[in-house]
């Protein structure tokens, strides 16, 4: 029967059932990620980031909440300048971190 | 659960309930949806246990619901509910009792913004008497109806015919009580035992016999949203609300919903059924659904009232099983007669969700 | 810099609702809204809070502030005292003032809304009402509602409602004189001006978009557009 | 008068007053400590191990305890009025006894928030729901029914700290560091657990603290959660279901725990304001006791011959409450001599 509404999926991030492989094996090779305080030095100094949304703490963190089309989005973005990595007060580099992230599928798996 | 740590915080929010006299003031959807639970409110509380109850014909809708639609500006919201603090002073009454729960926020929140704001009050006071010719005095405490109940559970239950028992196990029966919204979120001292664990409800469930469960999203909103409900394009909103409570508290299997505000017993109900068209789920046993009842039905049910008497015909979800759990007997071909016993057509059935 | 923010302040439920906002999220993670919609009451709040006209006036014309549902669960929690629902419905008060509600679809629903709730008060005493319910219009109140609007006089006399009856009892005819009080309260505080505001702007807009009033208020009340929802 | 020996009223022996009665005894005078419970030590001899280097508290009391051994200390005695005389006070304590003496030093500490009033957390209705102090007396023990290999833990910052409703608007200084702490220490206990601390503002101050939340991180991977919990439920197996939003996503978050340690706050001890109106210095509108003045007299109160020293004024840390009761019983000696 159709009411003329649907119900709608809850958008609360479920941290016991989130998928977060890509993460893990990200910092598996790049440690540092670890570290990100979401300070967002990154995204306030990235040339791309008023028109294409690009930040490299919310790439970091939305590994961990499952957002993974939000994070490609804003991967094919990145124009790999790597003045964030200058201002990570953290000594992140990002630039680095960005690039082995590209070669990671949605599983963790090493495609590139 | 350590049910002593519950206790502690409910002795903290007890509300000293006056025993006796006081002004009616009637809910819209209540009235409309769950006409004789107002009827055995008063029938219960004011002919069987004798207190002093009054209601004038002249009182309206508090416009609780235009001005939680945001459809009329709070002054008017205020004036007309200064219009119903007039009628009970001309009565001559000190205490309000409202039937609805957004109505005893409503009440609650605008004696507490004049407390704050004595200019508004006046202001109020003026426009009452341009527009109606009216004077007041803000009564000296507000309840809700429930707290009313809430206070007299124990004479209900001196004079019970039913426990909330299951008959053939002897088992307390599994009650999940839920709380409107503007009962305590908003003033959490103004509610028995406050906004995170209220024991208005299950203070009754439990005088009368039954276990309440608790559930993780036992304090989450039904989801009316007022405007998410009444308008067609918005009901997802309230729809995707309910489902997340069901969603929750299906795993404890509970026998029966008690409620005390006017719409939450609706939406429980509907959306049970919704639920079921759209996706063939059901969460009661044996594709049944969890039945919802309002706390003046229970206690009419507990004080031996007839099913039928009590308006239980008017839920959508079959209330047959919670009976036949009790022990409650009922005749299933009066269910659905008119008025002095006249045969009418009887509704029609949905699709997937059981009912007798 | 301010303006708008100087006229939310004027509002009462802004100022018990709006202290100081330390952006902690307790409100959000329990909002029914919060949690279906594209909403975040502590965005609401903390975008009122930084006081800019430009961001104020971009709510006014969101979307954003009519997913709230007013249930006031944010009340109970905030650490700081504030009440986002209380500011959300200074916004939508001083939105509809404006005329800026017609910028938005939620917004626009504030017409149906006004023009139901309102006439049903100011018609029967009541904010619903049998005698304006449409089954229709509701059809998830399901098979049983259906049975009861059709026999009215039936099921609520038998339920011991004095439908439509003289003196008090549940669904009692409101007597005239009453009626006349509510309209006068509506004429002195506001309410009648209100409803000609919204009901004015409305007409403008369904001439913008080149609709019939009636056909606009049919479409504002049950169309939902795509994005609204967080899976959208 | 001029007492070659002043006798100073040292009211409270945890850290404060020890160090305090320490350094009096060895500037000459005549400390007396008056400890309510039958130990000293106070809330730190409750304590497992010390952030930053994690020094086992036993310790520091140990050392405290050696260097006040001769100074005359009474157990499980309260006071039961304090006046003011001419030239000192007089104290009754609750043994039957009274002493007299030239000053009062206030070491009485802090009260721990008592987490049963965020009702929203369920402490002392949930099982799986303990505070700071029971997980620390858990590192002590290591008995405690609920915590069996839990695979999921989380930690609650700011619980009655900056908080309006709960009473307390002030920071308690101190949480955000023991959070990371016992964080640490629960993934070295249960290396397999999922930690997740619900935090507001990371506020690290002190030596070496930041360094501990780098580690926190990279080391044993906790996981940081920028969004205060909502409320917390719990699920049918008992576990509890913990709602915050994600603010630094704009999400709501959910998980499911089989351990929650709210990290309650510290708010002054009641005694202190019941003996501070007996000898009439203020408190202060955060309940703590009001110093002279809060950036150069701290130790100090308004009133001649009444000093304070650790937590009564606020929130401390260890090392800055022993620096404190150095510097009170310096402002004492001072105090004396210049009334020589």
């Amino acid at each position: 029967m159709d009411f003329g509404f649907k119900r709608s999926p809850s958008s609360a991030v479920n941290l016991d059932t989130v998928d977060h492989a890509r993460y893990d094996r990200l910092v598996q090779l790049e440690p540092d990620a670890l570290t990100c305080i979401g300070c967002g030095s990154c995204s306030a100094t990235c040339t791309a980031a008023p028109w294409s949304g690009m930040s490299v703490r919310k790439v970091i963190l939305g590994l961990q909440r499952g957002r993974d089309d939000e994070v490609d989005r804003m991967l094919s973005r990145c124009m790999l300048c790597g003045k964030c990595t200058m201002v990570c007060p953290r000594g992140i580099n990002t630039r680095h971190l960005i690039l082995t992230l590209c070669r990671l599928d949605r599983k963790g798996e090493v495609v590139r | 659960m350590i049910y002593q740590g519950k206790q502690k915080i409910w002795a903290d929010y007890q509300k000293e309930i006056p025993d006796n006299h006081w002004f009616y003031v009637r809910s819209c959807i209540r009235q409309n949806f769950f006409p004789a639970s107002e009827k055995y409110f008063l029938a219960i509380c004011r002919d069987q246990l004798g207190r002093d109850i009054y209601e004038s014909e002249h009182h309206t809708t508090c416009a609780g619901i235009a001005y939680h639609c945001d459809t009329i500006p709070q002054e008017t919201a205020m004036t007309v509910v200064a219009r119903q603090f007039a009628l009970m002073t001309e009565a001559g009454y000190e205490n309000l009792v409202t039937s609805c729960i957004t109505s005893f926020g409503n009440y609650t929140e605008i004696l507490e913004t004049w407390r704050q704001f004595p200019e508004l009050e006046e202001k109020v006071r003026e426009h009452l008497w341009k527009a109606c010719r009216r004077e007041f005095k803000k009564p000296k405490y507000v309840a809700h109806a429930s707290d009313l109940m809430y206070k007299l559970r124990g004479e209900i239950a001196e004079r019970a015919h039913f426990q909330l028992v299951h008959r053939a196990t002897g088992e307390p029966l599994r009650i999940v009580e839920h709380i409107g919204c503007h009962y305590s979120k908003m003033f959490p001292h103004k509610g028995v035992g406050g906004a995170e664990y209220p024991c208005v409800l299950s203070g009754m469930a439990e005088s009368w016999g039954g276990r309440v469960i608790d559930y993780p999203e036992r304090r989450h909103c039904c989801g009316f949203g007022f405007r998410q409900y009444f308008v067609k394009a918005n009901r997802g909103y309230s729809l995707s609300n309910t489902h997340k409570k069901f969603e929750s508290m299906e795993p404890y299997r509970p026998d029966a919903i008690i409620t005390n505000c006017p719409g939450c017993p609706y939406f429980l109900d509907r959306w049970q059924y919704v639920i079921s068209e759209m996706e063939g789920k059901t969460y009661g046993q044996n594709g049944y659904g969890i039945p919802v009842l309002t706390y003046e039905e229970l206690a009419g049910l507990v004080l031996g009232v007839d099913p039928w008497n009590l308006g239980l015909q008017v839920h959508q979800v079959a209330v047959e099983p919670l009976l036949d759990k009790i022990g409650i007997p009922y005749d299933p071909a009066r269910k659905y007669l008119g008025m002095d016993e006249k045969k009418i057509m009887t509704p029609g059935l949905p699709t997937s969700l059981k009912c007798f | 810099m301010g303006r708008y923010f100087d006229e939310l302040s004027k509002d009462y439920r802004f100022k018990e609702g709006l202290k100081t906002c330390i952006n902690c999220g307790t409100c959000t993670a329990i909002c029914p809204a919060a949690e279906f919609y594209k909403y975040d009451p502590r965005k609401v709040v903390d975008t009122v809070q930084r006081k800019d006209d430009g961001e104020i006036e971009a709510l006014l014309k969101s979307e954003t502030i009519w997913y709230c549902g007013e249930c006031m669960s944010c009340v109970t929690r905030c650490p700081r005292g504030n009440g986002p629902g209380l500011v959300i419905m200074a916004l939508r008060n001083l939105s509809a003032r404006l005329g800026y509600f017609t910028a938005s679809e939620k917004g626009r629903q504030l017409w149906p809304l006004t023009k139901t709730l309102n006439n049903n008060i100011l018609h029967t005493g009541y904010c619903i009402h049998p005698s304006t319910f449409d089954c229709d219009e509701y059809p998830e109140s399901g098979p049983v509602t259906r049975w009861v609007m059709d026999n009215k006089e039936e099921v609520y006399g038998r339920l011991g409602a004095n439908y439509e009856g003289k003196g008090p009892g549940v669904l009692r005819h409101i007597p005239q004189q009453d009626l006349d009080e509510l309209q006068a309260i509506f004429d002195e505080t506001g309410g009648t001006e209100r409803m000609e505001a919204v009901e004015r702007a409305s007409r403008e807009k369904a001439a913008e978009l080149g609709m019939d009033f009636e056909e606009y208020t049919k479409y504002t009340y049950e169309h939902c557009s795509v994005g609204h929802f967080n899976d959208e | 008068m001029v007492n070659r020996n002043p006798v100073i009223a040292v009211i409270g022996a945890g850290i404060a007053g020890l160090e305090a009665a320490r350094q009096l005894a060895d500037l000459g005078y005549s400390p007396v400590l008056i400890e309510k419970e039958p130990a000293v030590g106070g809330h730190v001899a409750q304590w497992n191990r010390l952030f930053p280097d994690m020094t086992p508290a036993a310790e520091v009391i140990d050392a405290l305890k050696k260097q006040t051994a001769k100074i005359r200390t009474l157990l499980g005695t309260e006071i039961a009025s304090i006046n003011r005389l001419k030239d000192g006070f007089s104290l009754v304590l609750t043994d039957g006894t009274s002493l007299l003496c030239q000053a009062v030093l206030f070491a009485t500490g802090f009260q721990l928030f008592n987490a049963a009033k965020k009702e929203e957390y369920g402490y002392g209705i949930y099982d799986r729901v303990i505070t700071n102090r029971d997980l620390e007396a858990w590192f002590n023990t290591r008995k405690d029914m609920r915590i069996k290999q839990p695979e999921a833990v989380g930690f609650v910052h700011c619980v009655g700290s900056r908080d309006l409703k709960a009473g307390n608007t002030q920071c308690s200084k101190v949480c955000c560091i023991t959070a990371i702490k016992q964080a640490i220490e629960i993934k070295e206990e249960f290396p397999d657990a999922e930690v997740y601390c619900f935090y507001m503002d990371l506020r690290l101050f002190g030596k070496k603290y930041e360094d501990f939340y780098i580690k926190a991180q990279r080391d044993y991977g906790i996981h940081f959660i920028r969004g205060r919990v909502s409320e917390v439920g719990e699920a049918i197996d008992g576990r509890v279901v913990v709602k915050a939003e994600d603010t630094l996503n704009g999400k709501p978050v959910k998980v499911t725990l089989d351990l929650l340690v709210l990290m309650a706050g510290i708010v002054c001890n009641p005694d202190a304001q019941h003996y501070a109106r007996q000898v009439g210095v203020s408190v202060d509108d955060d309940g703590f006791l009001k110093s002279r003045d809060n950036i150069a007299a701290i130790t100090e109160s308004s009133r001649p011959g009444v000093f304070f020293a650790g937590a009564c004024t606020g929130a401390k840390t260890i090392p800055e409450t022993l620096a404190e009761a150095r510097s009170a019983a310096l402002n004492i000696h001072h105090y004396f001599n210049k009334r020589k």
